[in-house]
């Protein structure tokens, strides 16, 4: 069971990295993959993770208003609010895409979205997306 | 049509008589014009073809409500130049979906030839027998919720103003009702017979990227394009007709035309395996209504 | 040897062959296999995709690599009984030449052999179809033509002749006049000398190169080998795609449609004939009515009264 | 026996050809279970498993070789692969060349760029028989004598055979051809590196058709000139032979995409005499 986390450098991935200086304990199953906006993660590539058989996708982002290109994550936010219902309309669980705003400094609130999307992944049933076929996912 | 001349432009893209739907035509010389048509068997969308006409000076187009639709927002997205177009709006009454009067030819077993014609509701007659058939029977389904059946651009209006209908968005939310499970069976029953001939995606006018993210083959390959380039794209789904590389196909088709699609229903007319393509994309541009409508009443 | 029966005796052969075969019967998109006898008719639509999906699916895994090692990846072998139309019984003659001639391809021969073709004759041609018109006649193990309220059963295949024999045998005089003589229309030498020819430009002007025709078309054989992940994949490929034929450095021998489309006819109506002995078109007419542009090949390759 | 399944092979030794943006690389792969028979000009589909395959012509006889140039997908994970590795090697296939039948004659092989890969398979199985043949002249070309690939055997070579090198761009040492009137050049004995477009080398040479076979290989506009001067020079259009290439994949005349007319390339092909060509459609 995997998931794949989007974070944006500037504000999630710098709480990442503070929660990991500060020790803080989070699951490892949680795949980071550092982005220089959240407003990057293009749908493909929240679809492509759940096709190579992540559980659960999160993207993370700078809070509203403090993006570092002004609204990267508010364009992220409608865009993956709009996968999420469009995922759903499908019959494939909306939970499987979790959008979370975390700054630099929120070490805590990092290491507990971790912990509270792995532990709801853990929850489910390998996703519907997964590329059974393929035989490529170690 | 009288209202229609070559004066100003270079040549006008119209519709010609086809058996049961119209064929698209380029009228160039005077002979031509009396050769366009523009009625109930007019349901090509003719906009997709602008993105690789040439021509000098102007161009005549003829659209439909829906078509209308299209070419505003390819204008809006600067893929079409307004001042090269005389636009030719054509209220729209409905148009007849091909693969829907095939079904009855082959049912009642007609011969070709066939002419339909519009009473109301509709007659298919091939001389010896006639068929009768209800008008939402035969209509495009997308006909059946237009909401703006009179093009919102024009130069020249061709015919009465047709009032629209309101859409409620019902076949969106007939599938909303059903519970996940019964969803994913849904779709996967149908999107399992996609057989990504990309028929969908090359009839819409709003598809005109020339490297589509989903087609690993479909990649632009200029002299300047580096071996580095070419063996690092990414391969985002297989080529493989696998339901989940079907569905993922279709999900980035309807976030990419999200907001954008102006629900002119050529995908499903063009899908050979009849998938409600549509259905997707009426289901993007409710949600996004719906929070359009939500963000208004915050003020 | 034919043999007069009633759709019952049929349906009751068939069904009797559940067991040990696979039957397969088109429906409205593909051809399904019949669980059990109540699925059986002779009353059957053409599908959208043709029969040869049966014997060379949209994907095929071909093999699967397993570090070092190559896995071949052989479909499992199947006794098959296919219920179909002239149409796409004929277009088996076609992809036979192409799969079976040197070097045979197994995954073809695999699905292939130990198939039983069921033809069942239209009575009129479909609409768009143009198989009568190019002389199409049913091919097939068994050949079921419509006699009145009854059916003769022409039995093409000898094992499958004591089957049959308890039923009355069809008199022939019937047959002869049924078949009728239909002049052939297909009119295809021009062809000859009509590769530069503008016809090219104008037929093609509103393709919009998307894979309809060649993805629904019974005789269109053409694949793709790709690899995905680490398997190897042969999935359908469309000559109309206008990246079909690059060459990885950008070089494009047939960029534009029109070239394209005219790869397409003269594959079909030309080159296939010089290399196999047959056209490799059976009048089926799926890319007529399911073309999005409404490009109707019999406009190129019929004769018109 | 599965027409499509590669045979497992290891890669036994890498030569580094050309360096740079369009890197090419010779590869020696020798298939695990030893057994591959092919005659020259015959081709090969080489697998990186994962990747995918491509088409390549052998290169060399009786080793198996291939000269791989950088340009996409497949051929750059071959570049990043190192000896010892193992690729999938799917073949021979093609028709290769007639040397039986050109026993007893000249021989004249002229080749451009990475099109001398295939060439240098007849090269080595020529003289590997030597004695069969009579005279042997080799014209290659390239953009600049760093893009002049075999250029150490081509250049050992020149001892005892008629080679010629060229260069399309001036370069010291290397003798200028006149470039409004090649055929009145005036090359100083013993000069066998030359500045000028291969096909000038062709007409300021000018090899003599008597008994001849010319076997030409290069960019399309290399051959186009280099077949008209052979013509000019006398040469009959059956003493023509040429490669043609064309994107394929299956490589046995199934998928339908390397057809010029009737011919698939891959199958009826790579080689075609010059009077063949000219009756197929313009269509490549």
């Amino acid at each position: 069971m995997k998931v794949v986390a989007f974070l944006c450098r500037w504000c999630a991935y710098a709480g990442a990295d503070t929660a990991g200086v500060g020790r803080m304990k989070y699951p490892a199953n949680l795949r980071p993959i550092k982005v220089m906006c959240s407003g990057r993660v293009d749908p493909i590539h929240v679809l492509y993770a759940l096709r190579k058989g992540a559980s659960c996708v999160l993207v993370a982002g700078c809070h509203p208003g403090d993006c570092h290109y002004v609204k990267g994550n508010i364009q992220m936010s409608r865009r993956m609010f709009l996968l999420k219902n469009l995922i759903e309309f499908l019959g494939i669980e909306p939970e499987r895409i979790q959008v979370e705003y975390i700054s630099a400094g929120e070490a805590k609130k990092f290491s507990e979205v971790a912990r509270r999307v792995v532990e709801n992944a853990a929850g489910m049933d390998g996703s519907r997306l997964k590329a059974e076929w393929e035989e490529d996912h170690e | 049509m009288n209202e229609v001349s070559l004066e100003n432009v270079d040549l006008i893209l119209g519709w010609q008589k086809g058996e049961l739907v119209a064929k698209p035509f380029i009228a160039k010389n005077e002979e031509d014009i009396p050769k366009l048509i523009a009625d109930f068997t007019c349901s090509i969308n003719l906009v997709r073809f602008l993105h690789d006409l040439e021509f000098d000076g102007k161009a005549g187009i003829f659209v439909k409500g829906c078509d209308a639709r299209s070419l505003e927002m390819l204008i809006k997205e600067g893929k079409v130049d307004r001042d090269r177009l005389h636009i030719i709006g054509v209220p729209c009454r409905g148009v007849v979906d091909a693969k829907k009067a095939m079904r009855i030819i082959e049912m009642e077993g007609l011969k070709s030839p066939i002419s339909v014609t519009d009473e109301g509701d509709f007659t298919l007659t091939d001389g010896n027998k006639t068929v009768r058939v209800k008008r939402e029977e035969l209509l495009a389904s997308c006909c059946l919720t237009c909401r703006s059946p009179t093009p919102q651009i024009y130069d020249t209006l061709i015919g009465e103003p047709v009032e629209g209908s309101k859409d409620e968005f019902k076949d969106v939310e007939e599938i909303e009702s059903l519970s996940l499970q019964e969803r994913w069976e849904f779709w996967s029953d149908t999107l399992s017979r996609c057989i990504r001939c990309y028929a969908c995606r090359e009839v819409c006018p709003m598809c005109y990227c020339k490297e589509c993210l989903v087609d690993p083959t479909n990649v632009v390959v200029t002299p300047k394009t580096t071996a580095y380039e070419k063996a690092n794209r990414p391969v985002w789904i297989s080529k493989a007709s696998q339901l989940q590389e079907n569905m993922i196909y279709h999900l980035i088709r309807a976030m990419h035309l999200a907001g954008r699609c102006a629900d002119c229903g050529e995908c499903e007319r063009a899908c050979p395996m009849e998938i409600p393509v549509r259905l997707l994309m009426r289901k993007a541009e409710k949600d996004l209504r719906e929070i359009e409508a939500r963000l208004a009443a915050m003020g | 040897m034919e043999f007069l029966c009633s759709e019952e005796d049929i349906v009751n052969w068939l069904a009797s062959k559940l067991e040990e075969y696979a039957v397969y019967i088109p429906s409205e998109y593909g051809f399904e296999r019949a669980s059990s006898s109540d699925e059986l008719k002779l009353n059957f639509p053409l599908p959208a995709i043709s029969i040869k999906s049966l014997f060379f699916p949209h994907s095929d895994v071909l093999m699967r690599f397993r570090g070092k090692e190559i896995v071949e990846a052989l479909p499992d072998e199947e006794k098959k009984i296919v219920l179909t139309k002239a149409c796409d019984a004929n277009s088996l003659k076609v992809l036979d030449a192409v799969f079976l001639s040197e070097p045979v391809d197994p995954y073809y021969e695999r699905r292939r052999k130990n198939t039983v073709i069921v033809t069942v004759e239209c009575e009129q041609m479909c609409y768009g179809g143009f198989c009568k018109d190019i002389g199409i006649e049913p091919e097939g193990d068994v050949v079921i033509r419509r006699r009145g309220k009854s059916y003769c059963v022409e039995v093409r295949n000898s094992e499958l002749l004591p089957e049959f024999e308890k039923f009355e045998a069809c008199d022939e005089g019937a047959e002869e006049t049924a078949k009728g003589t239909k002049e052939n229309l297909l009119n295809i030498e021009w062809l000859e000398d009509a590769f530069e020819s503008e016809v090219w430009d104008e037929v093609s002007r509103f393709c919009i190169s998307c894979g309809v025709c060649t993805y629904l078309c019974p005789t269109c054989h053409c694949f793709d080998i790709t690899d995905s992940g680490r398997v190897r994949i042969r999935t359908w490929d469309s000559c109309q795609f206008p990246y079909f034929t690059m060459h990885t450095s950008g070089y494009n021998p047939r960029p534009e449609k029109k070239h394209r489309l005219r790869n397409r006819i003269y594959h079909k109506f030309s080159y296939f004939p010089q290399r196999y002995g047959i056209v490799a078109c059976v009048g089926c007419g799926r890319c007529v009515r399911m073309c999005p542009s409404r490009i109707d090949i019999r406009e190129l390759v019929l004769r018109r009264d | 026996m599965n027409p499509y399944l590669p045979k497992p092979a290891v890669i036994k030794e890498i030569h580094r050809e050309v360096e740079g943006e369009r890197a090419i690389k010779t590869f020696r792969i020798r298939p695990i279970d030893g057994n591959f028979d092919f005659t020259p000009g015959q081709t090969a589909m080489v697998s990186v498993f994962g990747k995918g395959e491509s088409m390549f012509a052998i290169s060399a006889y009786p080793d198996i070789e291939f000269t791989v140039m950088r340009v996409g997908r497949v051929t750059s994970a071959l570049h990043q692969m190192k000896k010892g590795d193992t690729v999938g090697i799917r073949g021979p296939l093609g028709n290769g060349f007639p040397v039986k039948e050109w026993e007893g004659k000249n021989i004249l092989l002229i080749g451009g760029g990475v099109g001398m890969a295939p060439l240098r398979s007849v090269l080595h199985y020529i003289l590997d028989n030597r004695d069969k043949y009579g005279g042997l002249t080799v014209m290659c070309g390239a953009r600049t004598s760093k893009d002049i690939i075999y250029r150490d055997e081509l250049e050992k070579l020149m001892d005892g055979e008629d080679v010629w090198l060229s260069v399309d761009n001036e370069e010291e040492g290397w003798f200028k051809l006149n470039w409004d009137k090649p055929e009145e050049s005036q090359i100083p004995d013993g000069t066998r590196k030359l500045v000028g477009f291969v096909p000038m080398v062709v007409a300021a040479v000018k090899p003599s058709p008597e008994n001849c076979i010319a076997v030409t290989c290069g960019p399309p506009v290399m051959i186009k000139f280099v077949v008209q001067n052979l013509l000019k020079l006398g040469f009959k259009e059956e003493q023509i032979y040429t490669t043609l290439e064309n994107k394929m994949k299956c490589g046995i005349g199934k998928c339908g995409r390397c057809n010029i007319g009737s011919v698939y390339v891959c199958k009826d092909g790579p080689v075609f005499r010059y009077d063949f060509i000219k009756k197929l459609p313009p269509d490549f």
